[in-house]
């Protein structure tokens, strides 16, 4: 087919992708939102072609499902902490975060990045140190990010690419590289799709040179190949 | 004196209760600055939502008023077994957290829902479509208009549908030649609510119709939307909501109350606790 | 003329039940106190009640038969129901309520009902009279074969009472349609009816013209509804043409009328004469006493004494200098009164 | 007959309404079976919501009534300049998406809001603790019964208020003696609905109070956060919410019809329309 | 005992302004038309309402004085106002109802009123004249300085209403604080007050005492309130001792009142008598005409014939066979006749 002549396909995707898909194609339909009330929503035969998801987990039950096709990893995410401008709990590293009297806030451990956070402190043995701090589990990261942007919570844990979009609002503190968990975001095309030429001509132009640059212009990392055991 | 002071307790009571419902508002008006919402009522995206809401609004409405009318008519007129559970039944909606609402919308009307198979043997798929939208805020908004329309009906005289049916009428033009337009004033104020209930619907609609631009996305799911990105901007559309709502519901009340003056009640035993 | 009949209709209310045969060919009124089920016996004849039992009649067309299972609807009853808050509709004008049955042209009606001038208001800004002119425009213009009117002067004050019922008695001549009305006052009963029936609790005590149940009521409560002053006593039973009877204060009085028990008298107002000093007139009955209130009216006074009320000229009144407070005997013949109740003594058995 | 007809067609009618509004009721517990729906009501998280949900909503209810039907008297007998907006500021609350409702609280009342530092000099710091769910839920659901408490109050005789008056009553006094008797049944019907909006309510409260379970975590937000994890649990979740909210809303009706019954209006001609 | 003066009460109303001075020392009745402002005049004096204008005093006590800013609110003046519907409490019981003012044992004015019996039942299951009973046990035990009722009368059916009537008048009689009542009845105010004064839109067109104004309507308003027939006509001034007056329909009457120009004359049923030839007595005035209507009650009978009606017996109905349809003589005297209004012909300018 010409690509003057393609259809527009439907993009499901993370809501962390916001900012950058359009600009990989601007032609397609999006529908950005959680990544699991996307998968539940294609669960119930929601007309998306593609699904883009913030983590592996989701697509790859929707493909045990047989409800799309293998995921492949298609960029990956870091986890920071951010603190509001005034930061006036004086936070300055993760350690910080055990210090009583901190209000931290962290996604629900249902939503890929409030497990991600969990895995972060678990690494670092912090676990229990930190998570007595936690004021509240947000059902979504940009509820976390909100409410340290607002000045309400002393720190959160988000992904860098979030911190980017309150700029000015929040300082952004690193986790160190070792701690990181593996944030891999999937994509994979949905079984449903009436257009699965055009949904894989998405997910390749994604993949591309020119896509993974866009990725990388919005703070995504480079996606690593997926190891065969994935 | 004491009683003054009873009094006054009254006023800063209430003026603290309005002070309260104010502040929110207030809030996201200062906090975003009242340009930057008018600025956004030019933003491409909030005219794309906007249309959609409006759309959506309007034919969950008309279902609403269509559907809702008669149903509480009957409510408000017959005594039958039954009749509280039909009534409670009318006000779970409000109930539900509305995300659970879109879920059970999903369980009952999905592809793979209680009538999903009735349905698409008719060739009809509901979920994530614009009627979808519509679905969601006729459910979610209808029990407010309902439970105004029974309130309405109840209280009108029922010696002038006795009189309609003696003149001949039957209980089908009794109903539109006066019932009607006798609780015309409480059919529009529960019609008010419900819209403005409708307006700001979210959780059942981004289940139950997903939230795709020019599609399904209405301004709450535009917001919503724009939180992810900027959520300055997404508490600009949020004061534009406010604004659109305020002006529609006191319109709304404006032109109630200016028809309704000529028949209202003496002023004279109202005025009165306002001298003491 | 057309007929109505009421075949045993029987209605359950809440205290009791009402239970009526009823035939109206001319102008009937039903009269009775409040909560008697006048408004419920319009209301089974409309088809707005649905009785439990009996049937209901009309020129040989059955509306409502409990045995054949026959109700026809309110709306296929050809009706002209009155409501004695006349249930204008608010909404529409005087046209538009008068047109509302769509029988017939309103013009005819409102040059009857001399209503024309007000075609265009709203039952809202109307006066009570002219507020019933147009509930009976609306009621006749949907062509009825029989009126029914719930308590059409109830709704006025006194000052327009007396225009409306002088108006509506020249309607009610000139009607050819058979109407049932119904009232708690007899005055109105009797200024608009050809008949009268008296409804109590749901039953029909006593029915006839006016006058007969002026002259012949036949248990206390017709005779108090239609104006008479009630006199309970007991008496040993008649001696020779009068029998005498020991009222509640000790005195006896005599009466035309046997009985035997506990009874009661009934004796009206205008049978009753006012004296300051006892009168000799052995034949007179007469109660002592203490004028408790003087009410005049025109040139006539109503003046109390004790258990009974007597109707003078105010020229007596003036005359006897007749006062509250003052002693005063109140006269009437053993003719004038009529025996209303009489319950015989239990005998101990 | 073609009334017949007309008159089927509204019970016709009526049927779907009901229907409609039962189907996602239904859809949640075929979804899930009643067994499973049993089952979470033994789950310590749902026990634990449940107790978080119970405490602030009888709190926010508390503050409702303390503070709305004060609101309500002087908005229902008062006619003054900027009336209309006050009555369209108590309805605003219903217009606005919860979430941006919570957004709006946070602006107001929030560490860096409108009130901020006054609150926090007092000492006080609002977000993220259960007096903020309470304070989220009190917003949220006033409206309903404010607005039905200002229709109550309108609809109580003036002349029985002048009555106490000219006794010696004050306005306070008349108010506690014979208002709020008299408007009894509104004012409690009004609270069975602001009392089930807020069972149900989740976008404000999690935005201005969070998520934390045994703390700021009621049902809703439970609902949600099990949906993120396993779905049909959360569904389950959302049929013990349905269940209570039903007991309670019939309770409340039953136990108000009843009461209410000795004065109701003649049944004779409410029966009307049922025997055509 | 006490007296309550109202000077230039002034009350902006809708169609017209109230302005009313007055003094009440004993019982006053206040009549007039629905919407004359009657009920206005109450809550004003009870502070319901608030004139813009005047002073309202209660024994030296200034209750509201518009010059001087004074304006007591309702709970500080001690009124006892009854409520035309009484407007008793509907959630209290009969006790709690009488015990609301707080300042009096319920008991005396349970036990002084009859209502005893009733103390646990609610208003809801009363009779009208039980209510009445209550609300003015209530008012009562409130420990009023005036006591003010409106309309009564007007809440209870015919039936009851004599009997409420003359046990309010035996009531009042006994009062020792000053009764302002109104009513648009000029038979119960003149059965109940010792002065009234009629009232037409704002403006007391007339007060004495109720014989005063039967004898001397001072226009045609007054008049006809006082039941009074009222005729039309024209006259060029009195010839001699009366006056010729040409009615509208071309029969002359004469009058002994003097007039010119546009007139009303006043003729009170009961000075009217009725024949079925023209009477031959040339004193008489003479309207002839159809009966239209006939409305008997006891011993008798009201005939209008045209625009007059005459209150006659029934034996002379009877004897004189008087039916609707049939044509009749009305006659009067012309010293039975007064004239209510006059207005001069306008010369032209
Ligand atoms: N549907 C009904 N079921 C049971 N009882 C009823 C019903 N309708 C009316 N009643 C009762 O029946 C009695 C008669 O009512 P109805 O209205 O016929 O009286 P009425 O004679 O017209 O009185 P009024 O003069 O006050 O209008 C009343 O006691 C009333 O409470
Ligand atoms: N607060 C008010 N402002 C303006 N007009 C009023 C007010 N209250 C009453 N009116 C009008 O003033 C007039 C007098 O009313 P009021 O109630 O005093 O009459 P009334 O003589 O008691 O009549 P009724 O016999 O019908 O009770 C009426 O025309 C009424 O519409
Ligand atoms: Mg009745
Ligand atoms: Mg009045």
């Amino acid at each position: 087919r010409h690509a003057a002549a393609r259809s527009q396909i439907t993009v499901y995707a993370a809501a962390s992708l916001t900012n950058v898909f359009p600009t990989i194609d601007k032609t397609e339909k999006y529908s950005f939102g959680g990544s699991n009330t996307l998968a539940a929503q294609i669960t119930q035969g929601a007309p998306a072609d593609v699904f883009a998801s913030a983590n592996m987990t989701l697509p790859k039950q929707l493909f045990q499902k047989a409800l799309c096709s293998k995921p492949v990893v298609f960029t990956r995410n870091t986890l920071v902490i951010v603190v509001p401008k005034s930061n006036s709990a004086h936070i300055r590293s993760v350690y910080d975060l055990t210090k009583s009297g901190v209000k931290l806030d962290i996604a629900a451990p249902g939503v890929p990045v409030g497990s991600y956070t969990l895995q972060v402190l678990k690494n670092m043995n912090l676990s229990s140190a930190v998570l007595k701090n936690v004021v509240s589990q947000e059902t979504d990261v940009r509820e976390v990010l909100a409410k340290v942007a607002l000045g309400e919570a002393d720190a959160g844990f988000v992904y860098s690419t979030d911190a980017k979009t309150v700029p000015g609002k929040v300082t952004v503190i690193k986790v160190p590289a070792w701690a990181q968990p593996k944030v891999q975001y999937g994509i994979c095309i949905v079984s449903h799709s009436d257009d699965k030429t055009d949904a894989k001509a998405f997910i390749k132009h994604v993949l591309s040179k020119a896509g993974q640059r866009k990725l990388h212009r919005f703070g995504f990392l480079a996606r690593v190949k997926p190891t065969k055991k994935n | 004196m004491k009683r003054a002071i009873g009094y006054g307790l009254f006023v800063a009571v209430a003026v603290v209760a309005l002070a309260f419902l104010l502040l929110p508002i207030v809030g996201i008006f200062v906090h975003t600055s009242p340009g930057k919402v008018l600025g956004q009522l030019s933003s491409p995206v909030v005219k794309d939502a906007f249309v959609v809401t409006l759309k959506t609004s309007l034919i969950a409405q008309a279902l609403i008023i269509l559907f809702g009318t008669p149903t509480a008519y009957l409510l408000a007129t017959h005594r039958f077994v039954g009749r509280s559970f039909a009534i409670t039944l009318v006000e779970l909606p409000l109930v539900l957290p509305p995300a659970v609402a879109g879920l059970g919308l999903l369980a009952a009307l999905g592809r793979e829902g209680l009538l999903g198979s009735s349905l698409s043997a008719l060739g009809v798929t509901l979920p994530f479509t614009q009627s979808a939208v519509t679905v969601a805020v006729a459910y979610v908004a209808s029990p407010l208009y309902i439970r105004q329309a029974i309130a309405s009906f109840e209280a009108t005289d029922p010696h002038l549908t006795a009189a309609s049916r003696t003149l001949g009428a039957g209980p089908v033009r009794t109903f539109f030649r006066v019932v009607v337009p006798l609780a015309r004033g409480g059919l529009i104020a529960g019609l008010a609510l419900s819209f403005a209930r409708g307006l700001g619907e979210f959780g059942a609609t981004i289940m139950f119709a997903g939230s795709l631009r020019a599609v399904t996305q209405t301004l709450p799911l535009a917001i919503y939307a724009e939180f992810a990105v900027n959520f300055d901007t997404s508490l600009a559309m949020g004061g534009v909501l406010v604004l659109i709502s305020a002006l529609l519901l006191l319109t709304l009340r404006i032109g109630l109350s200016w028809q309704r003056s000529p028949s209202s009640r003496s002023p004279s035993l109202f005025g009165l606790s306002s001298s003491a | 003329m057309a007929t109505l009949t009421l075949e045993q209709v029987t209605v359950p209310l809440r205290a009791f039940e009402l239970r009526l045969s009823l035939a109206v060919d001319s102008t009937f009124a039903l009269v009775g106190p409040s909560g008697a089920g006048k408004s419920t016996v319009l209301n089974a004849i409309a088809g707005l009640v649905k009785p439990a039992g009996g049937a209901i009649r009309c020129n040989d067309e059955t509306w409502f038969d409990a045995e054949r299972g026959v109700s026809m609807r309110p709306e296929e009853r050809r009706v002209g129901l009155v409501f004695q808050d006349y249930a204008l509709f608010p909404h529409l004008t005087v046209r538009q309520n008068v047109e509302y049955a769509r029988r017939h042209a309103a013009d005819e009606y409102l040059d009857r009902f001399q209503i024309r001038h007000l075609e265009h208001a709203r039952p809202g800004s109307l006066s009570g009279g002219e507020r019933q002119r147009v509930a009976l425009a609306r009621a006749l213009a949907r062509d009825p074969e029989i009126l029914l009117l719930d308590e059409p002067l109830a709704a006025l004050d006194a000052h327009t009472k007396a225009d409306v019922r002088a108006e509506l008695q020249q309607l009610l001549g000139g009607l050819e349609i058979p109407t049932l009305l119904v009232t708690h006052d007899f005055e109105d009963a009797a200024a608009l009816a050809d008949r009268v029936g008296v409804l109590v609790e749901g039953r029909l005590r006593q029915e006839g013209a006016p006058a007969e149940l002026v002259a012949q009521p036949k248990d206390p409560f017709v005779a108090s509804f239609t104006g008479a002053n009630l006199l309970h006593g007991w008496t040993d039973g008649p001696d020779g043409s009068t029998t005498a009877v020991r009222l509640e204060d000790g005195t006896v009085v005599a009466t035309t009328d046997g009985g035997y028990g506990a009874i009661t008298l009934a004796v009206y107002p205008w049978d009753v004469t006012v004296s300051t000093h006892r009168p000799d007139d052995s034949a007179m009955n007469v109660i002592a006493g203490t004028i408790t209130a003087v009410t005049e009216l025109g040139n006539r006074a109503r003046v109390t004494i004790g258990p009974i009320s007597a109707e003078i000229t105010v020229d007596s009144l003036h005359r006897l200098g007749l006062q509250p407070g003052r002693p005063a005997y109140a006269s009437f013949k053993a003719t004038g009164t009529r025996i209303v109740a009489s319950r015989p003594p239990e005998t101990p058995s």
